[in-house]
């Protein structure tokens, strides 16, 4: 699976041990890890795909590369957690929760159906199609809703947990940022107040080498930005974001310290931004940022990592691993036959739903500003 | 803290703290968020002994992070609890800023009224004290330009208390601009009612005097001031109606339109930046409603287009006052 | 970047380019902070070269950070320079919104005259686009009612490069709401002027159609619903006056005034929440000063009270369009 | 001197050797620098004093007990340097570039008389009396307009450095902070920049253990405030906010960095709020905050510091030592006879120069808010 020169280099400097959470996942884990991150890359490309014929408009933030993030931070949640996630993390609203059953309506994510409705702009979306793309939430799920402004729902996150543990509850909340995001102060200031109330906080830095077109040197002056945490007096942890595991024991880690009321870390999980800040950007990003740099970033494939490590440690077999190359591929480049079937079914039924959902009447625009029940 | 003894004259500051007691009593679900409102009780001792009564997980001492405070106290409502935000003083409002805009004041829109964010945030208010540029600020209108937020004044001890009650109990975040010049004014001390007997509706205006000749629609601290003109004006032979909204969103139109269809005239007072303030916004509606009962142009007392300078001279030459209200009156008056 | 080329058409975004281009090369003190303006040249691609032209020291790239970038401009200014800051949209102008209104905006006010902080504004605003709750805000209602801002909002390519321009040379800070709708709109491209020739005075506004029997004032993007509304209008017999402000503060009250003696009739059209937005302000002026010139009610046409929602038919419901502009006037000149 | 049991304590926890900078200071050096203590501590008491007799209105902030901060870190600026001040550091305002002589006009500080008669709201203060007490400033000599906004200036503090830079200028600034006030978003956001940049932002932190009436253990989680410089990557220096000298050096050491192009450092100095927040806050301070602290936190009097130093560099003798006793007194317990005679003399002219300033006229309320020419 090594194509590339430096995806050989990488893959020697690859370590696959496995973590004190990852250890004790089974065969059967391992492979619902990989069907997950096939899904959510499989969602990125078919979005992309839809929209090119002309079937959805509005701009597209791909999780490309980055899938490894989502699908490990979720993995061993509680159903009883929070997340809080934006826009480069849009298969976390229907991947949450997703052990209940991909398809258990009673599962604390949303489903895929209604995220997809989200996507084509439906009535049928969490939030009726008034905002877009990632500016879902479901307080019933423990999804916070998200808004535009970058680190904005950080506070949010402390408030719900802060309530939950008033009420006796012991839910984590994870939330997910751009490295580049959490120069806001609001980042700080949330930040600051988990950690003097020792909150259940676990901020997760998708730390993919890029804000847009502003790379990492300008937005903050460390390598590791998990050191930040040292500056709240909190743990810092460096992931791979390339590999599942990885992450999966680092946010594993975090959200024990978490649970058992030893306040909040950050979590800096290293990946790349594999295409463009959204599919507006593609070309740009082709010019602002050198080729070398973004080959090597995409080189470790999160999907060809899992699977290295799935042969490694025989839950998967060569030519078991040949089967669906969806890794290192472009949308353009990939089909459905790339990917296992169950991924396929699962999305396009979500993207039926979504089309036959109609648009929203007009006259909601002018609705909801107040509730007005007292 | 003593609540509503009966017979006794409180003031406005013990209406502000009757309101908060009753509320964090009634309902263990109340929380209160803020700088220095525990241990200290607040700048202005709004809040002192809550954190003794009520503990601190309820009563918490926030660090100087007006917008984490906020965002925070969005959380606990987005999660079942009623939280209540003071500002220390209003005017720090403007770091929270984008919390309340952007995320507080949306949250009921966007999510197509699956969450109410049932949130009070309060504070400090108004000129007149020589609080200069950061401490006499009346900034309501940046927030009655952004949809999804009530917003009231109260001027007096009952309405202090019914007002912030009512805010309580509105599932909508509501912004209580409190006059701290009237804290502890003595002189508009009154009897309080408790509990629910206590509750003053959002959205209805009052009429604290009643006239023929000229309306004129204040709210909080300048309430006082035209009540004073009215008497100015009375003494020039014409009786003013002085209308106190109370609330500014939602705003009691009706209330205004039936003054002048008796008066025919209207002066609106507040103590905010002409450009685009309330009084504006009051003109603005009127001018289009009660176009054919106007008899005179409508006009506006308000602050002059400047910050709120500090040392008495400057401030009074900036800020609405009784002689303003008077003359402008009386314009309208003999147009 | 090509500066000002005889003859040739160039759209909105290319007037405000030249504007950048001209101002930077005329004068070295001239910086631009923002994000992604350097090596992306920007989100809509406005400074596009910049970085390249000028080098990295005048040309930031800032981190996520709208009150750093506002402050730090402010820095600047204090000590020689003129900062032009962009918002990457205006509605991320809300967590840099305390560094506005409470330390540039009353910089000159409160050291009595010493510092005149020379900082522009910038950014993409309005909707039509589809860009929901926060991509497509006017927010300049807030900044109307902080005292200390100059607030522009040019409607096409000759005065975005002339406006903006004038705002670089103006000594206090200015904010250009840029209309992102017409950034890239061909056809209402036109020739521009170069240097000093292209500049557009602050506070003036310019007739966009001449007309009888209704006034309607506006800004922006409406300026194009508005004259198609007039051409509406006219097949129902009635000729409308179409005046574009362009800067709202200050205000040519004048032009208003002038057309009012004509018209005597008033149609305020703008994308901002009615309440405390702007189209209520220059209704409150008018009906103060040309009370006696109006035989209608003025009327105002705004965004409703409520979010800029997503998809279409929701967008439409709630922003001013032709169709409401259209009922509106012939509303009041059916008086 | 050391006369509480706690003074004692703390005595012999005192240690006196001089740092790379100190080292090199004069007698006459040192002899200034305990002059510049009694005059930032007459400051404060002559005008509680000028308060009691009714002379004054408004609130005062008080830095008794913290006047080796606003001394140590001036003592070493060069004149081209900027300074941003806030509510506690009022002296600062006319003591900075004191060495070119307190009444020198050409000095890159303010007159005494200019900030008496800011404290007196008359015409004659920098802004006029617009805005009240610290909120003035003066880009002629230097320092950032201070307003309420609590970290407000750090962003124009680094704006200012920058602009320095780019015209070939190797100003350095310093910007003081309380510790309560570092948890604003802005302090994040402007420190951060400043990182990012390299700029000669020096962030002083005036860590007194109170935010108003809340303790710093609910302001932030870490002991050592300074550890904050870590998350970004930038030195954090701890120095004994009570020891003048510890606190030129600390800050002198930053100096040095940031003007030789490494950029921002943060300067922790510990000392402790003698008093209310203001001075309406006395009263209530005396309740929320236990006896103990306070005593433990008033005993080490930096004038008292200073002289223990002296005595042992062999600058000042035992008698001399007990010339002036202003040193663990409050406002109410000294008089001028405490005072070296000049310092007394230099503060008195001042406070004439404001007494005899008018108030403004009223319409200069209306006047300034834009500026008219082009
Ligand atoms: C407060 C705020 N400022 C600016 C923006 C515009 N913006 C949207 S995404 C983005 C870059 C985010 O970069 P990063 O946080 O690293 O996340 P990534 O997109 O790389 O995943 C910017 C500047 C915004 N949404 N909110
Ligand atoms: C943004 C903002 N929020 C709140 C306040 C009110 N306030 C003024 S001083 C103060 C406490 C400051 O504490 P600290 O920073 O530790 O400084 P200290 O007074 O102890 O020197 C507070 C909360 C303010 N001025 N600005
Ligand atoms: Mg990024
Ligand atoms: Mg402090």
């Amino acid at each position: 699976m090594a194509t590339t020169e430096a995806d050989q280099r990488k893959t020697k400097q690859e370590s696959f041990e496995l973590g004190a959470f990852s250890s004790k996942l089974s065969k059967s884990d391992f492979q619902e890890l990989l069907l997950q991150l096939y899904l959510a890359r499989y969602f990125d490309v078919r979005l992309i795909k839809e929209k090119k014929r002309g079937r959805l408009t509005g701009t597209l933030y791909s999780s490309h590369n980055q899938e490894a993030i989502i699908v490990g931070s979720l993995f061993g949640l509680k159903p009883t957690d929070w997340i809080s996630p934006i826009h480069r993390d849009m298969p976390a609203f229907f991947m949450k929760d997703f052990r209940a059953g991909w398809r258990n309506p009673d599962r604390m994510g949303m489903s895929v159906g209604t995220v997809c409705a989200q996507v084509w702009g439906r009535v049928d979306s969490p939030g009726r199609a008034r905002d877009n793309w990632s500016h879902i939430g479901s307080s019933a799920k423990r999804i916070i809703h998200s808004t535009s402004m970058l680190a904005g729902t950080i506070p949010a996150a402390a408030g719900v947990v802060y309530a939950d543990r008033l009420d006796g509850g012991d839910a984590v909340v994870l939330t997910y940022n751009g490295e580049g995001s959490t120069a806001q102060g609001v980042f700080h200031e949330a930040v600051n107040f988990a950690a003097v109330h020792k909150l259940p906080v676990v901020t997760i830095i998708e730390n993919n080498q890029w804000a847009y077109g502003t790379p990492t040197y300008l937005e903050f002056s460390m390598d590791d930005f998990a050191r930040r945490a040292d500056g709240y007096g909190i743990p810092g942890l460096v992931a791979d974001g390339q590999n599942v595991l990885d992450v999966y024991d680092k946010v594993m880690e975090a959200v024990a310290w978490a649970r058992s009321g030893k306040g909040p870390s950050i979590v800096e999980c290293k990946t790349f931004r594999a295409y463009g800040h959204g599919d507006h950007d593609d070309d740009r990003a082709a010019k602002y940022r050198p080729k070398e740099e973004v080959d090597e970033g995409r080189a470790r494939d999160p999907i060809a990592v899992m699977k290295r490590i799935m042969v490694a440690e025989g839950h998967m077999t060569q030519k078991e691993a040949a089967n669906w190359v969806a890794e290192g591929k472009g949308a353009s480049e990939v089909s459905n036959d790339d990917f296992p079937p169950e991924v396929v079914q699962y999305l396009s039924e979500g993207i039926e739903f979504a089309v036959n959902s109609p648009l929203p009447e007009a006259e909601e625009g002018g609705m909801w500003v107040y509730r007005e029940d007292n | 803290m003593s609540v509503a003894e009966p017979g006794l004259k409180k003031n406005y500051l013990t209406g502000l703290k009757e309101a908060i007691f009753e509320e964090f009593e009634s309902d263990p679900n109340v929380i209160a968020i803020g700088e220095d409102i525990g241990f200290l009780g607040g700048a202005f001792g709004v809040t002192e002994g809550l954190k003794e009564k009520f503990g601190p997980d309820r009563v918490i001492d926030a660090p100087i992070s007006e917008a984490a405070i906020v965002g925070v106290a969005c959380g606990m409502c987005l999660n079942g609890k009623k939280a209540m935000v003071e500002m220390q003083f209003i005017d720090f409002i403007s770091t929270g800023f984008d919390q309340i805009v952007n995320m507080t004041a949306t949250y009921h829109y966007r999510t197509a009224g699956e969450v109410a964010i049932n949130m009070v945030i309060r504070g400090p208010a108004g000129g007149y004290g020589g609080g200069a540029l950061y401490h006499s600020q009346m900034n309501e209108a940046w927030f009655a330009n952004s949809p999804g937020l009530k917003i009231v004044c109260p001027s007096t001890p009952a309405d202090a208390k019914g007002l912030l009650k009512a805010a309580f109990r509105d599932p909508n975040p509501v912004m209580v601009y409190e006059m701290k010049e009237l804290y502890r004014q003595n002189k508009i001390s009154e009897v309080l009612k408790a509990n629910d007997e206590a509750l003053v509706p959002l959205g209805k205006g009052v009429v604290r005097r009643e006239g023929e000749d000229v309306t004129i629609v204040t709210y909080g601290n300048n309430v006082y001031h035209c009540l004073q003109a009215a008497d100015n004006l009375m003494s020039e032979g014409f009786s003013a109606e002085v209308i106190d909204i109370r609330s500014l969103v939602p705003l009691d139109e009706d209330i205004i339109l039936e003054s002048l269809k008796k008066t025919n005239r209207l002066v609106v007072v507040n103590e905010a930046p002409m450009t685009c303030g309330f009084a504006g916004e009051i003109v603005a509606r009127m001018s289009d409603r009660a176009f054919d009962l106007l008899d005179a142009p409508p006009v506006r007392v308000t602050r002059l287009d400047t910050p709120v300078p500090w040392v008495k001279p400057l401030e009074s030459f900036v800020l609405p006052s009784v002689n303003k209200i008077t003359e402008a009156a009386l314009r309208v008056c003999r147009y």
